[in-house]
C-alpha cells in the first residue's frame, strides 16, 4: 500500500508540473488529437502533453516498458487515472492502435511486431484504421471475400473494405484477409497489418445521413504486404478478430457510459444534461413544467444510472477474473441504445429548435444536436448491430440453442 | 363510418399514385437539397399539380373549387407523402385555403381561393411562437389604431413562409398569454413594411420561415374572422391541418414500411434471407399491425371531416387521435427502418434517411403525441 | 332501401313488443346464458328472451332458415344489431356453437348434420365444448395424438384433452382427432363431433391462478363416435380447424374491442372506465392529478379507439370479400395485447386497493379487478399465441421467408 | 463503491441460499395459502431463521446485533426473495428494527431491539393512508393530551399488522395534509384500547391490514424520535426498506428468469426447442441485461447504506433508483414468465402465478416506479 501511495504523489506532482492548463478543460471535438504521420493540433498544448505522457508511456499506461507503456499494474493505472480525472485532464491521445489493435497485438502479435508497431502507437507516430466489413458482408463478418495470396516474401492483397474509420487518414490498416477459400467461412481467415501509403490502394468517404463522412470505402488493386506483417498464424485469424471486437464492444460502450453523465463529451452547453436542456427549452416552475417528458428524462437518467453502476461493476469483476467478457456485448448494446434515447429525449425538449440543418434561425448547439442525433442511429449498427449482440447474449450467455443446427439434427 | 374509399376517391388515390410516381419520385428532393434550392420544391411540378385541379380539390365549387372533400384531399396527400414530395399543397392548400374557406368572409372567400386554386397565391400560417405547438399561447399583439392593427411579435417554424404571398397571422388583440379568448388571425401581406422572414432550412429539406413584426400595419379588412374570437376557428383549421398531415405521415409511413419489407426479402445474411429471422419478423408484425391502425384512425377523421352530422368536439377527438397516433408510429417505423438497414441505411446515397428525417419534424409539426394526448385527455374531460 | 326500412320498422315494433324490461339492462356475469340440456337462469326472463329470439331464429340472424336461423340478409343483420344495440338489448345466447361450430357446419357439414345440430344451436339446447388442444401440444396444435379408429359403423376414440372450456358443462363436444399416423401431421388429423354423454368420457377442471376453473382436462377412453358424425372428407379436419381458428380469433379479438369502449362488458361502476377509475382513486382536480398516468391512459385510450375503427374497417372490407381473413391474426393479438395492457392501468390506477385476494379490506369490484387482471395474461395464450399470430401476421401477411425451409433448401 | 460481494458476504449469501432452498422453499407459501393459514408465514421456519441470526445481522453488536450491515441483510434478502418466503424478515427486522435502530431513543433500543433479534417483539409500520403511497400525506392525528397523545386515524397496506405485537405508526401533530413538517411516530401496542386491526388477504397471500385508530391514547414515552421532526427519520428508514424490498425483489426476479430459461431450454414445439426461436432469444436477452442493472443498483443501493461518507439525498437517489428499476423490470419479467410458459403457466398447479402475484404488491410497496421517478426528479431539481 506505501508502495500505491508513492506512486499516487509522485504521479500527482509530475501531471501538476506536466499537464499544460489548456489540457486541464473539457475537450472540444476540434481538439481531439489522433497523431499520425500528418499530425494536426488545432491547440499547440496538445502536442506538448502528448509528447510528455508519450515519454513516460502513459497513453498506454498499462503496455509493458519494453514496447514503449507505462509498465504500470493495474493498481497503479488505477491511481493514475483517477489523478487524471481529479485535474480533468483531457486524454492525450484518441487512437484505434491504443484501444483496438494494441491490445491484440500485446496477446497475439511476435515480438518482432510488438517491437516495430507499439511504440508508435504509444507516442501517436501511426494512426490506424480498421479494414473488417466488406460491401454487403454486414453482420455476416466471416463472409468476407477480400483475398491474399501468398507470392514470396509477400501477400498481394485484392478486395474492398466498407465502414473503414477515417481511412482518409489513416497511416496503417490491420486488415482481415481471406487465405483459404476451400474451408469453412472461419476457417479460411487472416489478420494482417499492411501500411496505407503502399500502391493499389484508394479509399472514397461515404456521406452518412448526418452530413458527416467519417467512413470510407477501401478498395485495394494488388497491393503488397511483406509475409511477415502476418499476426498470429495463417488462416488463425478469426480468433484474433472476435478478441479484437470485444475491445471495440467495450470501447462503443463507453459512449453509452459517457450518456449516463450528466456532462455530455465534457462540454458545459444548454444541452449539457437533458433536464438542463429541457428546463431551458419547455419552461421551469420549481420543477420541469411538462410532467410527462419529466417522468421520461427520470426513466432515462435511472437507467444510465444503473448502467453506469453495471460498467464499473463489469470492471470490479474482471479484476478478479479475466479481461473483456461476453458480458461485454450486453454492455455494447445497453450503451448504445441508452444514447440514441438520450438524443431522442433531447430532440423532445428541444421542440422546433431540433430540426434545423443548417443556416439561420438555430443555433450552433442546437444544429450539433440534429446532426449527433442522426450520427447516434449507428450506435446500434456498428461494432456489431444490435440483433447481433443480442444474438450473442442469447447463445453464448444464457445457452439457448441455435435454430439452424437444431434444425440440422433434427429434420 | 364510411372506412373504406368510395369508387371516386380510389380513382384519385390511383391517378394521385400514378403523377407522385411517376413526376415527383424522392429523386426530386434530393436534387432540391443537392442543388441549396432557394424555393424548396419543383414549381414545374407544383403546376402539373395545380394542372390536375390539386389546390381545389377540398374546395366549395362556387369558389372554383370540385368540391371533392377532405377524404379526396386526404388521398392526395397521402400519396405524396409516399414519394416525401415538397409542394404548396400543404402549407397553401392543406391550410391556407382551408383557413379562408373555414373562417373568411364571403369577400375573402370569392377574392383569395381562385387565385389558391389557379397558383396565383401562396399562403402560409404563423402561429406557433416557442419551440413547441402550443396555439393559445398567443403573445405576438395586433393594437388596434384608427383604422388599421399593428402587429408586434414573432413566429417560428412558419412552413414556406420564405415563399407565401401572404401569411395568416394570429395575434392576441386582448387577455393574457394562453387565453383562448382574444385571439385574432390577420392575413398579411409577406412585403409589408416592418416584416421580415428568415427562412430557416429544415432537417428534412423542407423551409420553414421564423418572422419578425416591427409594428407591422394591416387594414382592418385583413382580419380573418371575428377580432378576439379567433381560437375555435383556428383550433378546427388547425384540426383539418393535422389530420391531411397525418393522411401525408401514412403515405410516407407505408412507403417505409415497403421497403423494409422488400428489403428483408433479399438481404442474405448467414446463408439465410434476414427476413427469415423471427427476431426481425416479430417486429415487423408490429409494425404492420400499428399501421393497420393508422390506415383506420386517418380514413376515420378524413371521413368525419366530410361528414356534417359531427361536431367540433368529435372532429377535435379524431385529429387528436389521428396526429398522435402517426406521430408514435412513424417514429417507430422510421427509426425500424434505419436499423434494419443496417449501415446502408445510414448512407446518405440511401434514401432511408429522408424518411427518418421527415419523420421528426412531421411528428412535431402542429402538436408532437405528447400534445395531442394531453389535449384528448382534456376533450375527454379526465 | 324501402324493403330494408320496412324492415328496420318491423324489428323495432317487434323487439318493442318482445324484449323484457330486465333484458335491456347491462349483462351481469351470473346472468349469461349458455343454454344446454341442464340450462341455468338466473333470471327468468332470460329464458323468455331466449324463447323469443331463438323462435324468430334471431339468435343467429344470418342462418338460413332451413337451419333454424333467421335467413337474414348481411344488411338486415346490420340494422338488427343496430336496433338491438338501440334498447341495449343483451344477446339472448352466448355459445361456442354459435360463435365458432355453426359457421364451420355450414360451410364444411352435410345437409344432415346442419339439419340435425344448427337448429339445437339455435335455440341453445346443446351446449358445445372444443376439443383441440392437448398436453404438451401448446401452440404446435397439429402435433395432436387422440386418436380416432374405424371400426365398423363408429370410431373409437382414445387420448386426451387440455383447455376444453366448460367441457364439465358441455353437451357435445367438436373434436380433432388423428385417423392417420402415417402421412406429415397435418395431413392426418380429422374433424368430429360426439356426445360428451358417451361412455368413456371424463372431465377435470383446471385451477388458474385467478381462482377460477373455466378449462377442463378431458380424457378418452373407448370413446364411442358414429361414423357419420365425421366432418368434411377424412383425414382433410385440418382444413376445417384453421376456418374455426379464424373464427375464434375474431371473437377473442372483440374482447379487446369491448375494451376500448368506456363501458366495460356494460357493467356500470367506478370501475367501468379507466379514467374513471384513476380519477375515484388519484384524485380529480378538474383534471386527473396524477399527469404521468393520464398520459398512459390517454395513450391506451387512442389506441383502443384506433383498435375499434380498425375492426369496423375490417368488418366493411369483409364485406365487400371474404369472410375471416388473414388480419384476424392481427386483430386477435392487438385486441389481447390492449386488454392486457387495460388491467395492468387499472391496476396501477386502484393502487393497493388492486392487490387484494379476498376478505374484508377491499370491495367486490376491487376483488373483481384483481381476478380479471389474473385472466387477462391468458388472453395473449388462447386461441393462438401472440407468438403464433405475429407468425401468422410475417409469414402469411407480409411473406416473409420461413427460415427452417430456408435452411433446407440451403443447406 | 463495490459493486461485488466481499468474502464475508459471498459466504452469508451462500449459506443463506442454502437455507431457504432446504427448508424455506416455495411449497411452503403454497402450503401456507391452502391451508388458509392465519399468520401467514411458517412460524418453525421464523424460529430457525432467529436461530441463525438473520434477526440481527444490521443490528449494532451494542444492542445484540452482529453488526454485519445492510449488504449482508440484503443478501439474505435476495435469498429468501428466491424462495418468495413469506416471513417477519421484511415487517419487523428490515423496517421495524431499522426503524427502531435509526430513530430510537438509547433506552429505546436498547429495549426492544434484543427482542426483535430474539423473535419475541414483531412489529409493523403504519405509514399509507391511501391506495398509493404518500409518506407525507398523512391525516392520521395525533392530539397532545396531559400526558399522553390520543391517534385519530386510519392507515392502510400494514404489511403483517394483524401479527404485530407494536406498530409504528405515522402521525400528523401539527401542520396540513401532504406537508413533511408536523409529522411525528409512535409505537403502539396493538392491544390498546380503542384500536381495531383488520386483516386483509393480498393477492401474493402476504397478509395486510387495515388499521383503524379511534383515540387511541399513548403515552409520550412512546414517541419514535422527535415531535414534529418525524418526516426526514422516516424517509430514511423508507429508503432502506426500499432498498431491501428491492434486493428481495431481485432474488425473485432472478429465480423466475431461470425458470423462464430453463423452460426454454426443455420447451419443444413444431420440432425444435422453443429457446431457440429468436423472438424468444431477443426477449431473453433483453431480461438478461435489465436484470444485469437490477443487480448493480441494489448492490450499489446497499453498500451506500454500509458506507458512512454518503449522505441523505445520495441514499435517498440510490433507494429511489433501485426500486423505480426493480419494480418496472420485475413486472416485465412477471409478464415474461407467464406468456412464455404459455397456457402451463396459466395454471394454479405451476408455481409462475406466484412470481406475478408476488411482483404486483411488490411494485407498489412503498412507492412504485412512478413514485420514485418522481421523487428521483425531485432529488436531483428538475
Amino acid at each position: 500500500m506505501q508502495a500505491l501511495d508513492d506512486f499516487r504523489s509522485s504521479a500527482r506532482v509530475w501531471l501538476e508540473e506536466n499537464c499544460p492548463q489548456s489540457m486541464r478543460t473539457a475537450m472540444v471535438q476540434e481538439e481531439i488529437v489522433w497523431g499520425g504521420r500528418r499530425p494536426h493540433y488545432e491547440n499547440p498544448e496538445s502536442k506538448v502533453w502528448l509528447d510528455r505522457l508519450a515519454e513516460k508511456g502513459w497513453t498506454c499506461p498499462t503496455w509493458p516498458q519494453e514496447y514503449g507503456g507505462g509498465g504500470l499494474s493495474k493498481e497503479q493505472t488505477i491511481i493514475l487515472n483517477e489523478e487524471l480525472r481529479r485535474i480533468n485532464a483531457r486524454p492525450g491521445l484518441t487512437s484505434f492502435g491504443i484501444s483496438m489493435l494494441g491490445p491484440v497485438l500485446l496477446e497475439y502479435g511476435s515480438h518482432e511486431q510488438k517491437l516495430e508497431h507499439l511504440p508508435k502507437i504509444v507516442r501517436g507516430e501511426i494512426r490506424w484504421c480498421q479494414g473488417y466489413s466488406e460491401p454487403g458482408s454486414g453482420s455476416d463478418l466471416a463472409s468476407l471475400k477480400t483475398k491474399a495470396e501468398l507470392q514470396g516474401d509477400h501477400y498481394l492483397i485484392n478486395g474492398s473494405k466498407i465502414w473503414t474509420s477515417y481511412a482518409d487518414k489513416a497511416d496503417w490498416i490491420f486488415c482481415l484477409v481471406r487465405t483459404d477459400f476451400d474451408v469453412p467461412k472461419h476457417a479460411g481467415i487472416s489478420f494482417i497489418l499492411f501500411d496505407m501509403a503502399s500502391e493499389g490502394i484508394t479509399t472514397k468517404p461515404i456521406q452518412l445521413i448526418s452530413g458527416a463522412s467519417p467512413f470510407c470505402e477501401t478498395f485495394f488493386d494488388d497491393v503488397k504486404a511483406p509475409k511477415n506483417n502476418l499476426v498470429g498464424r495463417l488462416n488463425d485469424g478469426w480468433t484474433i478478430a472476435k478478441r479484437l471486437l470485444q475491445h471495440e464492444r467495450t470501447m462503443i460502450s463507453s459512449f453509452g457510459l459517457a450518456s449516463g453523465q450528466s456532462d455530455r463529451g465534457g462540454t458545459t452547453s444548454t444541452v449539457a444534461s437533458l433536464e438542463g436542456a429541457a428546463m431551458h427549452y419547455r419552461g421551469d416552475k420549481g420543477k420541469l413544467s411538462d410532467l410527462v417528458l419529466r417522468d421520461e428524462i427520470a426513466q432515462f437518467k435511472i437507467d444510465s444510472t444503473a448502467f453506469m453502476l453495471t460498467s464499473q461493476r463489469s470492471i470490479e469483476e474482471s479484476k478478479q477474473g479475466q479481461g473483456p467478457n461476453a458480458t461485454s456485448s450486453m454492455l455494447k448494446n445497453y450503451g448504445c441504445e441508452l444514447n440514441k434515447r438520450r438524443y431522442e429525449i433531447l430532440m423532445k425538449a428541444l421542440g422546433s429548435q431540433s430540426l434545423g440543418w443548417e443556416g439561420e434561425g438555430f443555433n450552433a448547439e442546437e444544429l450539433l444536436v440534429t446532426r449527433e442525433w442522426l450520427r447516434s442511429k449507428a450506435n446500434s449498427i456498428e461494432g456489431g448491430t444490435s440483433e447481433v449482440q443480442l444474438n450473442v447474449i442469447a447463445k453464448r450467455v444464457l445457452g439457448l440453442p441455435d435454430i439452424l443446427s437444431m434444425s440440422k439434427t433434427n429434420q | 363510418m364510411a372506412l373504406v374509399l368510395n369508387e371516386d376517391q380510389q380513382m384519385l388515390k390511383d391517378s394521385a399514385k400514378n403523377f407522385c410516381q411517376q413526376s415527383s419520385p424522392l429523386s426530386v428532393l434530393r436534387k432540391l437539397r443537392d442543388t441549396n434550392d432557394e424555393i424548396g420544391f419543383d414549381t414545374q411540378i407544383w403546376q402539373q399539380m395545380l394542372s390536375l385541379g390539386w389546390a381545389g380539390i377540398a374546395v366549395p365549387e362556387t369558389y372554383g373549387g370540385f368540391n371533392f372533400g377532405y377524404s379526396g384531399l386526404g388521398v392526395v396527400l397521402e400519396e405524396s407523402g409516399r414519394t416525401l414530395t415538397s409542394s404548396p399543397l400543404i402549407p397553401s392548400v392543406l391550410i391556407g385555403a382551408t383557413a379562408i374557406n373555414e373562417i373568411g368572409s364571403e369577400s375573402q372567400k370569392l377574392e383569395l381561393l381562385p387565385k389558391i386554386i389557379a397558383g396565383e397565391l401562396l399562403l402560409a400560417l404563423a402561429v406557433d411562437e416557442q419551440a413547441t405547438h402550443s396555439p393559445s399561447n398567443i403573445t405576438t399583439t395586433a393594437t388596434k389604431t384608427d383604422k388599421t392593427y399593428l402587429i408586434q411579435g414573432k413566429k417560428t417554424f412558419v412552413l414556406d413562409g420564405h415563399v407565401a404571398d401572404k401569411l395568416i397571422v394570429v395575434t392576441r388583440t386582448a387577455g393574457g398569454t394562453d387565453k383562448e379568448a382574444g385571439i385574432t388571425l390577420f392575413l398579411v401581406d409577406s412585403d409589408s413594411p416592418g416584416l421580415e422572414i428568415k427562412r430557416t432550412l429544415m432537417v428534412d429539406n423542407r423551409n420553414s420561415a421564423q418572422v419578425h413584426f416591427d409594428d407591422v400595419e394591416v387594414p382592418s379588412e385583413a382580419m380573418l374572422g371575428e377580432e378576439g374570437n379567433g381560437f375555435i376557428a383556428l383550433d378546427r383549421v388547425l384540426d383539418i391541418a393535422r389530420i391531411g398531415i397525418a393522411a401525408e405521415m401514412l403515405g410516407s409511413i407505408q412507403e417505409l414500411f415497403d421497403r423494409i419489407i422488400d428489403y428483408l426479402k433479399q438481404r442474405e445474411q448467414f446463408g439465410v434471407l434476414i427476413g427469415s429471422f423471427q427476431g426481425l419478423q416479430h417486429r415487423a408484425a408490429t409494425m404492420y399491425s400499428e399501421i393497420e391502425l393508422c390506415k383506420s384512425t386517418v380514413r376515420a377523421a378524413l371521413a368525419a371531416l366530410d361528414n356534417p352530422d359531427l361536431d367540433r368536439i368529435e372532429i377535435a377527438e379524431l385529429a387528436s387521435i389521428a396526429k398522435a397516433k402517426l406521430s408514435e408510429v412513424y417514429f417507430l417505423v422510421s427509426n425500424e427502418g434505419v436499423q434494419m438497414h443496417g449501415g446502408i441505411g445510414m448512407t446518405d446515397e440511401f434514401d432511408i434517411g429522408f424518411f427518418i428525417k421527415r419523420a421528426r419534424v412531421a411528428q412535431q409539426f402542429l402538436g408532437d403525441a405528447t400534445f395531442h394526448r394531453d389535449r384528448y385527455a382534456t376533450l375527454k374531460k379526465f
